[in-house]
């Protein structure tokens, strides 16, 4: 019932709206296209944002708090991806660059279903901890970096990729844009600080949620043009996107709880764990496993588990945590 | 003015690709490159920029030797997996040895 | 006197001295060029923002102060374009197919001169009523149709468009980017409310007037490259362009008092009818009249009526607004 | 590297036409297309970007015959009132099925 | 359908070019031309667009004597100090007249 | 001592830090690239709101106050150039056409540079003249258009540039879109006034830093892209590249003490006078004197003195001018 409300009201709200709007515009073939440069700058925008914010929160937080939320960040980096695999081995009956390509899109992370949820917790009035883009960065790397290995060392030889392309899919990794600007963002928040965040406030902080609802309308037509490769997916597929994403986000509140973490950085814990990446695995997937299929992966993370969790999973990781720290 | 006949190879390929083939296109031979960002739809479905990158449109002006180096090279490491096509043409340029 | 003050204030407002600006830079052959995208975003944000804010509005408006005004636009949409057509072939001896396009133009409307009325009135402290941009919405496609259908009546068999272009055409205004970020925008801010508005309004509210100057400079840049062809066109195109639409304002500011407005949302219908559109109109046009010259409509929307109305229309017909309501 | 002959037919065209363009290659033959935004300019005048929406590059690579269905389909259709242009040149692909 | 062979005239060039370039095929006889903002690499470095303004890639369609002319202005006036490179290849077209 | 406080100050900008930050993305060949389209609204925006906030201060200041200042800036146009020639054809041995590009660029100014100091003096509190946009305007033409000069006397005949392309390159230095946006927005400021400049702040004002850090991540990213010119480009101009500038710093914050104006004005006198051009001076350059190599001139314009003023030189100046002014 109150988790019913929490929904209604996040499903209200603009930028779930747009992103639906998003859908619509694809469902009725408007001729409405986001240019490429707008998207980007978007993604830039966003990501320093998001950054910046962290890291001039980070400047007044006793490293003592941040160390375990972010070594629970990265046992659920490593472990996200290692059961994912098995589970789409052995129950999806999928092949193994398929499988260790899911795999490393659910370990990693989606900036911008993190990005929604603080949005959310902000109209709801509930306070996170500011050091959580820094987990977003912790979150993204590892998972790949595993998924990629196991693909390696279960692929027949004539099937793996050449060396350089791993060395390639790796750097992409590591200084893609994502990464770069989180980091980069948090440092800069870090060192500059509150009055450093406050010069730049009025473009990186107050006009954030209406930025944020112009980039959901175009992952919304994104995601709309992909809706069409869910049935060829499969029922598997579907309720992989679902399940899993419930279960790695009931997971995350819980270790948020365990590692100290406020109700408000638990349900962002958990919607890291739950989201899927649409944006740095892919890459570097499509770099290290080609073989593997882009209409299975990123329809699975993008046309699926990213709309599943903007609409339904955030306010339902929420309620989660208001269910464990009520009582 | 006198005009030197070389190939004009063109790749369209998924943009993921970029810094793969300019370097595989440097190894090869090629002394330069020239690149549009594109957009397309062929057996891999339709592809514009954005969240998915679109399609990048390299041109090169090569040997005909190189230009068959690069074909080679593209076929056996791209044209399975990729959203990839090329193909050559006869050029005429003026000065030639800029481009061997 | 009083008229001539408005229009001086008007015209010392930063958004048309941009527009201004915008010409002059084709004038001196400068090399400044707004790209694309640029322009591509700024037109996406400025319908998105329309809407929001007139959908919030919307949701504080009784039903029943609505139906009057949006019956009286949508007779303006289907009575523009019949005596426009008129005048144009019985006086302007203009052929069918010009003749049918530019009564398109002149039946539907121009979204930013609307934009522009919309910071007028604010400039000058006057209230409209939050409906008004449902009104451009209800404007913008009946004109069209009609005026494709008189020409369709009208040419000679051999001269009619094939099938398939009218259809496609007929798509193109219904599912066109300005109806739907326009729509759209008034559906989510209808649904989010006041207090979603208030959440993006750093972004879609505040620097609305700033946007729409940025938008302004590219317009005048636009416009000014038509300026040549202003003589091609001839004197009674120059003269429908601007006599046309002081009619259609002074029509538009009228049914505004008749069915209840206020006078700054007479003042709005009446801009919404004396508007010529340079968007949807042209792009359906170009699909379905071929034949018609985009130098002849393109030229008398966006070189003639467009700067007539930006810098004389909108203060003269809140003059006429303010004579009637005012006796 | 085998190398198969074919047709790559350019068009070059007001945006508008987009989608009708891409509509007619479909229904013609062709089995992909590619498109880069252009500005330009010719007997109707300058094209650029923005308000104006400026032209479409399209380039499809096709068999000899499907060229001359798009050259012909392109002169009836489009030719006396559109800005657009088309021209035709012999290219060599490796994977000669993919196209037609 | 009837189909004229003609040149096909390409250039690619730092944008700072653009309009010298322009006014160019102009005075020497070119009705038209299709311009499409790219990146580059040659001889003088790599070239992106932004702050440095990247490269144009231009082309035109025009008779063989036309062609000639550009090649000849070309060498003279840009290639020696300028990031410049130009091609020409046949095409057929079918308003041949229109390009003459 | 202070002068390192404040030099600390400086770097810890958010705007300085996005500077090191593009720097770094570059170094570790990091996938991030900022649109085209994006750099250019980003300078259309820079640039147009320099203007507009100048134009409105303008509007509120005795002309009496803006001649002496002005004047002294002509003065710099003029001699910075001669002087500049002659040190690099004499000690740095450098040739003709070379050396004249280099002394355009140096008697030019950074727009960016300026606009960096408006903000760090934001920052410190220091108030400064609202025509200080006028006199950027007024030094970024003279300096480019006798250096062209200087080689047109001092060049063989073969090697002269064609007639036309210096025609070419003095319309593009002033018909150029930066000083017509500059120029532009302080008219649009002055005649619109405090009142239009208000309806506009949330876009132009407000944001103003914000938009200054992206746009400085960018610069950062083509600034290090240049670096490995730098041991290419000598120790003569490196040195040429750090010398000259704190030279002219220190003699423009000479030259505002002595025409009257403040100690922030002055501070800005002497950034204008010592930063290099790397827009307007560049682009004429290559259309006048192709020779010259702009691995060379944007080099030591771009990698060298730009990073410099904008760490150092900004708070040193403003350092010397505390000193003038202090005692
Ligand atoms: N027949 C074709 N003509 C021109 N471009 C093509 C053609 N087929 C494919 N392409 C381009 O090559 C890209 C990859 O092709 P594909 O691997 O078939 O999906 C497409 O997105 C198009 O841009
Ligand atoms: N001779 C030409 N060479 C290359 N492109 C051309 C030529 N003529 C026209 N174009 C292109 O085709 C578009 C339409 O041409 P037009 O119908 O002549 O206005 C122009 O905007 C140019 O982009
Ligand atoms: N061999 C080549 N093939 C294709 N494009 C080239 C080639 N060489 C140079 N270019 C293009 O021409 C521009 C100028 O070349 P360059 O003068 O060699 O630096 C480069 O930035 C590339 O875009
Ligand atoms: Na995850
Ligand atoms: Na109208
Ligand atoms: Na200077």
């Amino acid at each position: 019932m109150e988790t019913l409300e929490l929904i209604r009201l996040n499903l209200l709200s603009p930028m779930v709206l747009a992103f639906v709007l998003g859908i619509l515009a694809t469902l009725v073939r408007s001729d409405l296209t986001i240019p490429p440069a707008m998207y980007t700058a978007l993604s830039i925008y966003l990501l320093l944002a998001i950054g910046l914010k962290g890291g001039a929160a980070l400047a007044q937080t006793p490293l003592t708090e941040f160390w375990r939320p972010a070594l629970a960040t990265l046992l659920l980096g490593s472990a996200i991806p290692l059961w994912s695999y098995v589970v789409l081995r052995r129950i999806g009956k999928i092949d193994i660059a398929n499988a260790a390509a899911l795999a490393a899109h659910y370990g990693s992370v989606s900036a911008v279903t993190f990005i929604a949820t603080q949005a959310f917790l902000n109209g709801a009035g509930v306070t996170f901890e500011g050091y959580t883009p820094t987990l977003v960065a912790l979150l993204e790397v590892p998972a790949i970096i595993i998924a990629l290995l196991i693909a390696h060392l279960n692929l027949p030889n004539e099937q793996e990729p050449e060396e350089n392309s791993l060395r390639r899919a790796l750097h992409e990794i590591l200084s893609g844009k994502s990464i770069l600007l989180l980091l980069g963002g948090v440092v800069i928040g870090l060192l500059s600080g509150p009055a450093g965040l406050e010069l730049v406030a009025p473009l990186f902080v107050e006009p954030f949620e209406g930025a944020l609802t112009l980039f959901l309308l175009e992952l919304g037509m994104v995601a709309s043009r992909r809706f069409g490769d869910v049935r060829k997916a499969g029922f598997f597929l579907l309720g992989f996107g679902i399940v899993m994403p419930v279960l790695h986000g009931v997971i995350g509140v819980f270790l948020g709880y365990v590692t100290g973490m406020s109700a408000g950085g638990s349900t962002i814990l958990g919607v890291l764990a739950a989201s899927a990446s649409y944006i740095a695995a892919p890459a570097a997937v499509r770099l290290a496993l080609p073989q593997a299929s882009p209409s299975l992966y990123l329809t699975a993370s993008l046309a699926i588990t990213f709309p599943f969790n903007l609409i339904v999973g955030i306010p339902l990781y929420y309620a989660v945590a208001q269910r464990i720290f009520g009582g | 003015m006198e005009i030197v006949s070389l190939k004009l190879v063109v790749i369209v390929a998924e943009a993921v690709l970029e810094h793969q083939l300019v370097s595989d296109l440097n190894r090869l031979g090629a002394r330069g490159h020239t690149l549009v960002r594109a957009e397309g739809e062929g057996q891999r479905g339709m592809r514009v920029g954005g969240l998915e990158g679109g399609n990048i449109r390299l041109e090169t002006i090569v040997s005909g030797e190189v230009a068959d180096k690069i074909m080679t090279r593209l076929a056996s490491r791209y044209f399975e997996n990729y959203a990839i096509i090329a193909y050559q043409s006869d050029v005429g340029v003026v000065r030639g040895n800029k481009y061997v």
